[in-house]
């Protein structure tokens, strides 16, 4: 049975990539699962230097999902590249790594830095995160932005480039073409969704900024939808993602035409359901007498 | 993990101890490490709920929980014979060698204490237990202690033979009546009042103090960074499920 | 205690609402809960003339949540005033009746209908449905449209005037500013999200229009954050819901500063649902030491 | 209501039965009804499952159900003595007072069915139960009917005793061997396959046949019209809730 996919040049084993922000830097999973085994694992985004995130609370259960409110915490590029890529040279999975910045000028910083690790197989530019130049909104929202952050990022890597997008996107036919001139080579769909969450004991917001993402099985539907429309406005490959918990799951997403999956929150949840998800897939597969998944990506349009 | 609920004990109706057989892996823990509890099978509650392991007995293991909401409620619902998926024992417990030991619990903190303190006990090493408690409908937790001794315990209702107050008073009152030996540690776990207080004891400058915290967690293994608490000099987060639940009361800005 | 609360110059004895499409023509409910209890019902929105909706499959089950693709079935606004009306007239609660048309003309053409039912105490209009004259966009979607839409029915109806919004508003403000400059009375937020769902063992869309809408306490988070962005922009009444199931989620939404609020899909899984809202909600007053609800309404902000 | 477990029993590995006792609102159920059954106390499973009623004796009422989702897995892993909240009895049943019937049940369709014929049975109204079943698992549905007479069955494999094939080839072969009294009537409950096979059979053309069918549901008693099913000449749509489960097969267009 075949379960390679390929996202344009990008080979994957199998569809099966551990989602940006939910498994760490890649070794606080070794216990739970061998990554070896897995289409790709996304490094948690990373930026130029340190960056401490939000005050706690920062994670509040919903029905079906959870918020977050990390506020993308990260050790910086640097202590990365000294502590964990020594690890992740051990292993023969892709290795994607997540970028963010507060400026256009933090995300090359990021990129450049990357750039000389060998073993970093992609970069997935995470842009819906608040852009301090433009008061706070996020990078998606402003599109002349966008096409500059994207084409300078991709003028400093040679790396297989992705783009991270979420809800936050007012017209994909417009954002999918400044990706396309700009030579992204993949999009991953979705980030989490903006929320808002009440402490009703305290009577005051939950989370210090008021809104967190949303994200968990609770959102499968929404993403889906968001895939789906994607999916028609662009061939560019697209990494679904958003609820993914299930082998079900997983097939929803490439029915629709993803060619490879995300696994975000369930990972924190069960930290081997990757690779559940790919017992899953094979053996759908197997009752469906199919013998390669590609036949089954974009079945259903 | 798959563990299979032995036993059921309601000590109270807000405390409920489950006595569970896991796998080999549980063997290992050591006291002030945690577990990781999903509730259900099904995604809501969608979180697994850390709980502190109270005793281990080779594959068996004892939890102790006060219900305070959804998922402890489903939890105390469990019968025997039915299956928990449970991970652990995750994050760094309490260092186990001190020459003298005061173990200082508030409520159901007396979950990794009584731990420690019969690993202590078996190593010999002298201690003595503060519980406090708040309510006389908490008092079976004193039962646990009965193995040890000294045990001093403290209500902040009038019951006869508990010191009246809270367990922080009860820690002042002991700590003025005697001389510590050189490498005495304090351990403690408690609600977070409780653990500000300790900040404000003067009595305990210069004396190490454990505190075991209690935070919101997306994972319990140190990948979602959900479980932040701030670092003493400002400078960023500790992670309670890595770094922690067990820390310095001088290293945490609470 | 005090539970009554008013929006604008409509009194109701207490802010639970049951919502638009999940309280059915009223009758079904009877031997679940008492209907004087609740602040008010939402009769199911009426058409013109009876629409059979679409075809099965109707609902599916999503995790916190469900989807529905009703497709607005409904016995038509005469039947409704025949077989209905007499059985809402024995009430003592409010009656608020939901209206949909495919066109600006149908729409109008029901509220004058109901214009002549002194028992029915206001007009929700349920925007987030296809316009057919515009290529199926809802009518949300199209502000020109919205505005003519809201100013028509305005003008045929002396009745409390309720507009009902989905996530579909690309622009809170002007769609605010509309409501506001054509006398809309109060904003039910929110209808259902537009979702999709793919039936992996057909290996096809579950519904058969593709998209349906996802309601249900996945949803809450999303619905919290429309209702607070609602607010920030006007001072209309707002009748808040999106998945209500408890009297703390109630709460959420009567904090961010909801007036009333609505209980649509839980209704459907406990029919009594309402009655153990308002019963939470007295308990939440009682140990809070609060005397009126009123006290508490935008609370947090 | 809320309906504790008296007694679970698995017919097989995929087939399960619960005796539970609720309160008097049950007591008035007739046969072709259905319960609306939550799963558990959480709000995923989100919806109710709809579930037909086998068997009432005063409080006390048995759902037989076979396992094949989430819900239904669910349901068979309670325990005698737990508690599932149960919305009925709903719909509308079968007619209850033809001449002689002829009961047509496909597998788990057995459930009205069987509370049909003891109906039918302890008013001395004459019947005929045939019942088709895929493999030779479900053999043990065949217990049930042992008090009734006469019973004829059909299985997909080959069994010692069953007629070989389904259930609409057996009454094929019945009604040929038979002459019908006036005031026949045939009550049918299955699978949408076996339900579109009566459809096409035609010694049934003159005699009405009752069917109880199956569709997704939203809430089980008709506000939300989630569980429409065509009406025969394409005008709308009936509602399975309400106007059903069971309808002339000449209403219903499949
Ligand atoms: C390391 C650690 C060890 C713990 N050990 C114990 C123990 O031994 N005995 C015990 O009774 N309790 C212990 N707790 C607290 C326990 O985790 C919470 O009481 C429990 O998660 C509440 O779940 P709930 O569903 O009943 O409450 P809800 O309030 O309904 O829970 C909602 C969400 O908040 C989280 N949450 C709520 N309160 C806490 C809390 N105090 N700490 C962490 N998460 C919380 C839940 O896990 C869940 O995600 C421990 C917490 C931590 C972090
Ligand atoms: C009036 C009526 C009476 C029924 N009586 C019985 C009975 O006595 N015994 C029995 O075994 N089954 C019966 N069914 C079918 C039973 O409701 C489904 O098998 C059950 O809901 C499946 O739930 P699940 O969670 O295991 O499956 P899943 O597939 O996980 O369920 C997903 C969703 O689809 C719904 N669903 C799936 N299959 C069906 C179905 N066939 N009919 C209705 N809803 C469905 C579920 O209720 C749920 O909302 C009846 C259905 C109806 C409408
Ligand atoms: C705790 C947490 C942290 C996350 N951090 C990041 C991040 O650093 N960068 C990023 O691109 N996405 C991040 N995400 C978003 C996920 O990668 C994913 O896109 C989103 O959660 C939707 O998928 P899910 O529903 O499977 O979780 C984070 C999500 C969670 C839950
Ligand atoms: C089955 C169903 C039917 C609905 N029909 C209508 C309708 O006819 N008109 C309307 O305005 N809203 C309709 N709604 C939307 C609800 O009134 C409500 O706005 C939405 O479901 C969000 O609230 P909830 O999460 O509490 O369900 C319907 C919802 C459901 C689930
Ligand atoms: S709880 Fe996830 S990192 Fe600590
Ligand atoms: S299931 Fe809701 S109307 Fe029938």
């Amino acid at each position: 049975m075949n379960l390679a996919v390929s996202l344009g040049k990008m080979k994957l084993s199998n569809p099966v990539i551990l989602a940006s922000g939910t498994c760490g830097y890649g070794k606080e999973l070794v216990s739970y699962l061998d990554l070896n085994q897995v289409g790709a694992l996304t490094i948690k985004s990373l930026s130029i230097t340190p960056w401490k995130g939000n005050p706690p609370p920062r994670v509040r259960e919903t029905c079906g999902g959870m918020m977050n409110s990390i506020g993308l915490e990260n050790k910086g590029v640097h202590r990365f590249l000294e502590e964990d890529l020594p690890f992740l040279e051990t292993l023969t999975t892709r290795v994607f790594v997540g970028i963010w910045g507060k400026t256009i000028k933090e995300y090359v910083a990021v990129a450049q830095e990357l750039e000389k690790a060998r073993r970093i197989d992609a970069i997935e530019v995470n842009v819906s995160c608040p852009n301090v130049e433009k008061g706070g909104a996020t990078f998606l929202e402003d599109e002349e932005t966008l096409r500059r952050l994207v084409a300078e990022v991709r003028s400093v890597t040679g790396k297989f480039l992705i783009v991270k997008v979420g809800p936050q996107v007012r017209d994909w036919g417009k954002v999918v073409s400044i990706f396309e001139k700009e030579k992204v080579e993949a999009i991953s769909v979705t980030n989490s969704f903006p929320a808002l969450s009440v402490d009703v004991e305290k009577m005051d917001f939950f989370f210090h900024l008021k809104f967190a993402g949303l994200s968990g099985p609770a959102i499968k539907p929404l993403a889906l939808k968001m895939v789906y429309e994607l999916l028609c406005v662009t061939a560019l490959p697209v990494i679904g993602m958003g609820g993914i918990a299930t082998a079900s799951d997983a097939l929803e997403f490439l029915l629709l035409g993803a060619r490879a999956i995300g696994l975000g929150s369930y990972t924190l949840v069960n930290p081997s359901s990757a690779l559940q998800v790919l017992k899953g897939l094979e053996e759908y597969l197997t009752r469906k007498q199919i013998d390669d998944i590609n036949s089954i990506i974009g079945k259903v349009r | 993990m798959k563990a299979m609920v032995q036993n059921k004990r309601f000590l109270s109706e807000k405390l409920c101890t489950l006595t569970l057989t896991g796998d080999e892996g549980i063997t290992s823990a050591s006291p002030g490490q945690f577990v990781m509890v999903k509730v259900n099978e099904a995604f809501d509650p969608f979180l697994r709920r850390p709980l502190g392991i109270m005793e281990v007995d080779g594959n068996t293991f004892t939890l102790l929980f006060e219900i305070v909401g959804r998922g402890t409620k489903m939890l105390a619902q469990k019968n025997v014979g039915e299956e928990l998926d449970v991970l652990g024992p995750l994050g760094k417990g309490f260092s186990l060698f001190p020459s003298f030991g005061i173990l200082v619990a508030g409520g159901r903190g007396i979950v990794p204490l009584y731990f420690l303190a019969s690993t202590l006990a078996r190593t010999g090493i002298p201690f003595v237990f503060l519980l406090g408690i708040r309510s006389r409908e908490e008092l079976p937790l004193l039962d646990f202690l009965e193995k040890f001794s000294p045990v001093f315990w403290s209500c902040e209702e009038e019951v006869p033979g508990g010191f009246c107050g809270d367990v922080v008073a009860l820690l002042q009152q002991y700590l003025s009546s005697v001389s510590l030996p050189v490498g005495t540690r304090v351990y403690a776990c408690g609600p977070e009042g409780m653990v500000r207080a300790l900040c404000r004891v003067e009595m305990l400058r210069g004396i190490p103090v454990e505190v075991s915290l209690e935070s919101l967690m997306g994972c319990g293994f140190g990948v979602c960074l959900s479980c932040g608490v701030e670092k003493k000099d400002g400078k960023g987060y500790y992670h309670v499920c890595k770094d922690g639940p067990v820390f310095l009361l001088s290293e945490v800005g609470l």
